[in-house]
């Protein structure tokens, strides 16, 4: 792994790129929970990947006609890491995967987080939505910028994903109290001490998305955001992904998933 | 396109020749996004033997409000919305497409015969000042779309699809295929209207009318409520009607399509009847696909003792006489 | 039948109460085949909350030639053709059922009219003169069977569907359903008909038609060439016709069926508007599955907080004012 | 095992019982070829069973909604054997399943050999239709019976499944020649020494079934047929498995599969 490699995009850009890799071999999965954490060696996707971006995966075994969208959760050396929530049949059964299973996965795909001359960054996650985070956390890490980073989850259990992480300053919230700090993790800003010139990179559900909208703007940060959409083609093809924005209804593939956050339009 | 095993894969669809059966079903593959993401040439690797764009109407639109796609057993459904630029911008995106070798069939929509015509005629015009690659070879109608206000009304009266089809024939001396929609008590009727008004050919079948709620709501999941089924779930739906055609109009060429994930499935589709077959939902399971099917689709012929994959055509219709 | 975690299932068909909202879709399940199997009391274990039998015409019906099933891309197709032993032996079937305490719907079908008429009054007279158990509730009239001749020629039109319904509903004070076919260009119509012509509520759907090939010949694989398609891949079709129709008539009682394989199907057909529901294919996939389908039914109520199945009751549908 | 437990059905019947069993544990799974031989523990269906009749068993891992039907291939102890040849997706799929896991199966399920006052029985069968006949052999051969069985593959490759099966006298022919005589397995039949009170139980492609049955009318032998259908209740509701006989239409799941030979319309 080379610092180069791996280095935060340097614009709201779209790399051209795009490496469509069949039958990657997994190499690692470990459980956290209702989580996955899959290692997949994929050098042609690692090797280009940005953070913020996504890959397209086929659930294995047939019986499902569409790709899984799941977002690149780290690039390390030749391995594609993947966190994997179980929440309905086809992320059940990515989930599931076991080592040495082969996996087709197309990508890397859509935006990054851009993260050209920045100081200190914090990142904001709910769920399932912190998984983009770390290899964020990694990129930016490597060229010295000051991460922090929150992570709100459900509850206890949701929260056993944090052991799949490896972020120096994180802090956790649950809903119910029984892991970090009680409250959504939103909550937590305010409490959070970051510079003024601090860049917020969030990924979650669509009510923290226009909670940390709010704080940004009162605050006067710049800040990122990266939206979930169904997705059919996962390429810009089918325009099936499209979410609203202040700039018309943009595709989540193509022109996301990652947007400005002053862009999203919320509620 | 004779393979190895010499099995002739081309196809007559109309005056037009193709190199094979297998064309991509309007809106589900783009190839200049695809070849803006690949590494190589990839109008050399693309794998269509005619290419249909996505439908373009007379002025942009904006589409459906979002949600628009998601999975079903064994199916997808959408509400896209032709969410299109218009046709003057989708003109002055062909001179993009000039190293395709394959023909270009347009895909156009519209809620009256005036928009269809105006599509063509603008496109016409374009075609007649800068002519030159790439080869447009024809218009697909789209009367059958069942997401947009207007559209089903159209396929759904043999009328009004005649009144579309003269229209758009009197402009144009390009191949027109006219495509219908399943959801119709009979098809026939509407084939047989488009065939007299000057229809070369027809596509069949657009998406099925359905609902998918969203689970956590029970409220309808889509944006417009209601959507296009598609995929391997309607594909014995797509085969009858397909079959239902090719014996009410025989010799009137066919593009079949309905759930094609596999080159089974496209053999099935020109058994009942088909020239030339579209793989729409499958282009979503793999960029690979579209490749995949046409080499099973060759095996296939070759395993029968097939020497053109034509030999299939109509095996499984109601035999004359 | 109100469950230890109070959600009460209670539904009402037009005058009739069921336990919950569960029924078979008729010509899926045969409670006598069952009984005669089963090692315990069968009725006792019997799970639906109203007996639906096999659609029951006025002669003996020898049905389609063989084969007549098959499995599809998440689903069935069959072409049964009614075969059945006529409404005499059916008659003398009922005995049989006496023990069974839910009440029994009987499916009637026919060509025309007078057929559906000559089944119950030969039923209202059996049942006029021996009283008593089975409780035959009401009649579901079959206008929507696709693999017969003439069997999907009523269902498609509203004068048809009418002029059945006002025959059967002139000989009987039961409760009277009318099946709708969704082999239509829109459903409405004939609902509509149907209702005004004296039904008390409407079923919906019966199969889509469809063909499916041998894949060694590339002919029909169904004896009867085409056939009725059913199963989860016409769920989104199934749902999006019960809720049309439930916008259309409302206060009309719905039994919404297609694809149902588990509780929460059950609850997105009433969130459609439904009252009941039929499980048609899912009983195929085991004798458990209805039982199954039930309880997963009361826990999905019983997670969304709703006191009453009824409660989750039109949530999909579009609101009014 | 008692012989009692094993012993044929005495006339034409249809056991009334039915035994639904849910998740039955597989305890052994040997591979011959496209061929598995599961045994699958089963005691409720074992104590049942009669030779020539069949379960119905879900493909596990869901997508499939019909069960697929399957002869009761031996029937040892709390031990139910079934004998899968992979033909398409969902046989492949019951033939890759792996010991310790669980099916569903159903039964036992339709009509049985009819085999009280038999001297001597010719068993005849071509490719997966020999399933059936194993069971008939062990039945018979705990009461004495003289069995010779006569079983028809078209290759090599088909002809491994002969590994999976025990009894004594058989004859083997494959189309090709690559393993026992070359040709049909009907072939054979005017070779194969008999007695003239011998009864002829066959399962197999309708092509055998029609010549067995021209060749059992020649020589005035008395013989029963074990018939396939596509099924989707199997528990006789549906009407979906009928097949012609002299007696009309039958439910092969219900009348059937066991069917007089001379009942059966062949062409
Ligand atoms: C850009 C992007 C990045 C993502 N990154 C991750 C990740 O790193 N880890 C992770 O576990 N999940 C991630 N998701 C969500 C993940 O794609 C869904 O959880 C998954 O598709 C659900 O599939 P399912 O079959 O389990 O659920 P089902 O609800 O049965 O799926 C039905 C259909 O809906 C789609 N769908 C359902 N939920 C979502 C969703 N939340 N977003 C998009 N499509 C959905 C499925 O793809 C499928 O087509 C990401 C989604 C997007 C758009
Ligand atoms: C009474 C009976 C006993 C059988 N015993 C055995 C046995 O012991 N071992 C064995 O390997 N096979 C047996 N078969 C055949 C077995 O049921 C089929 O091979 C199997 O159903 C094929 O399923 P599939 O998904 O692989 O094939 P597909 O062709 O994909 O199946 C599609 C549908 O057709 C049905 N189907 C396909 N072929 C057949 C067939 N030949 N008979 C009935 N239904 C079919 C399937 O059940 C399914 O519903 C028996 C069939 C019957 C009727
Ligand atoms: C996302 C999506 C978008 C579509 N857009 C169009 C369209 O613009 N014009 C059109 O004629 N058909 C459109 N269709 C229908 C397909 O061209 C095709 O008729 C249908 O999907 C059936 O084929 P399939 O089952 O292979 O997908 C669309 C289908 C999908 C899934
Ligand atoms: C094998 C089979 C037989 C059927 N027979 C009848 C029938 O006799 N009368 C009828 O009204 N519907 C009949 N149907 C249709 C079902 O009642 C039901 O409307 C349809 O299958 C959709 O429900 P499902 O998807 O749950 O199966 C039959 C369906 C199947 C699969
Ligand atoms: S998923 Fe097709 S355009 Fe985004
Ligand atoms: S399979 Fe249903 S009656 Fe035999």
């Amino acid at each position: 792994m080379t610092p180069s490699a791996r280095r935060p995009g340097d614009g709201h850009e779209h790399p051209g790129q795009w490496a469509e890799t069949s039958r990657c071999r997994v190499a690692g999965a470990r459980r956290f929970g209702a989580f996955t954490a899959l290692e997949v060696l994929a050098p042609a996707i690692t090797r280009e990947a940005r953070p913020g971006q996504f890959v397209m995966v086929t659930v294995p075994g047939g019986g499902f006609l569409l790709r899984r969208p799941l977002s690149i959760f780290t690039a390390r050396g030749d391995r594609l890491g993947l966190l994997v929530e179980a929440r309905g049949p086809g992320s059940e059964r990515l989930a599931a995967v076991g080592v040495g299973e082969a996996l087709e996965v197309a990508g890397p795909l859509g935006s990054a987080f851009p993260a050209a001359d920045l100081r200190s960054a914090l990142l904001v996650g709910g769920g399932i939505g912190c998984a983009p985070l770390q290899f964020l956390a990694d990129a930016l890490g490597a060229t010295g910028v000051v991460v922090t980073a929150a992570f709100g989850f459900r509850d206890a259990r949701q929260a056993r994903a944090t052991g799949a992480f490896d972020i120096a300053r994180l802090w956790v919230t649950t809903e119910d109290g029984s892991v970090g700090r009680r409250g959504m993790v939103t909550d937590l800003l305010a409490a959070v001490d970051v510079p003024p010139s601090t860049t917020v990179f969030c990924c979650g559900p669509a009510a923290m998305i226009a909670a940390v909208q709010r704080w940004t703007a009162t605050e006067g940060l710049r800040g990122y955001a990266s939206l979930e959409a169904h997705m059919a083609c996962g390429v810009g093809a089918c325009h099936g992904c499209v979410v609203a924005t202040t700039r018309g209804a943009l595709r989540v593939c193509s022109e996301g998933p990652v947007f400005p956050l002053d862009e999203v339009v919320t509620g | 396109m004779t393979g190895v095993d010499g099995v002739d894969l081309r196809v007559d669809l109309g005056s037009l020749t193709l190199e094979h059966p297998l064309v991509d079903a309007s809106g589900t593959f783009d190839l200049l996004e695809n070849a803006r993401r690949f590494r190589g040439d990839y109008f050399a690797a693309f794998p269509y033997a005619a290419y249909v764009p996505k439908t373009v109407t007379s002025g942009p639109r904006e589409g459906n409000p979002p949600p628009r796609v998601t999975e079903t057993a064994c199916g997808m459904i959408n509400a896209i919305g032709l969410e299109n630029p218009g046709v003057e911008a989708f003109v002055s995106s062909l001179p993009a497409l000039r190293p395709l070798r394959q023909p270009v069939i347009v895909s156009v929509g519209g809620n009256a015969p005036e928009d269809f015509a105006a599509v063509v005629r603008h496109l016409e015009e374009a075609l007649d000042s800068s002519p030159g690659p790439p080869h447009v070879a024809g218009y697909e109608l789209n009367v059958s779309c069942p997401n947009v206000r207007g559209g089903l009304s159209i396929g759904v009266d043999p009328g009004a699809t005649a009144a579309v089809t003269t229209a758009v024939r009197a402009l144009t001396s390009r191949l027109v295929l006219v495509k219908l929609t399943p959801n119709v008590t009979d098809v026939r009727p509407v084939a047989r209207a488009a065939v007299q008004a000057g229809a070369d050919g027809l596509s069949l079948v657009n998406t099925l009318r359905g609902m998918v709620l969203d689970p956590a709501t029970l409220r309808p999941f889509l944006g417009n409520r209601t959507g296009g089924l598609c995929g391997p779930a309607i594909k014995p739906v797509a085969l009858r009607m397909v079959a239902e055609v090719a014996e009410e109009l025989p010799g009137v060429p066919l593009v079949g399509m309905g759930g094609v994930t596999s080159g089974r499935d496209a053999l099935e589709f020109i058994a009942c009847g088909a020239t030339a077959v579209a793989v729409g939902a499958a282009n979503f399971s793999g960029l690979e696909a579209p490749r995949r099917i046409l080499e099973e689709l060759r095996r296939e012929c070759a395993a029968r003792g097939f020497a053109r994959v034509g030999d299939a055509r109509g095996l499984a219709l109601a035999r004359a006489g």
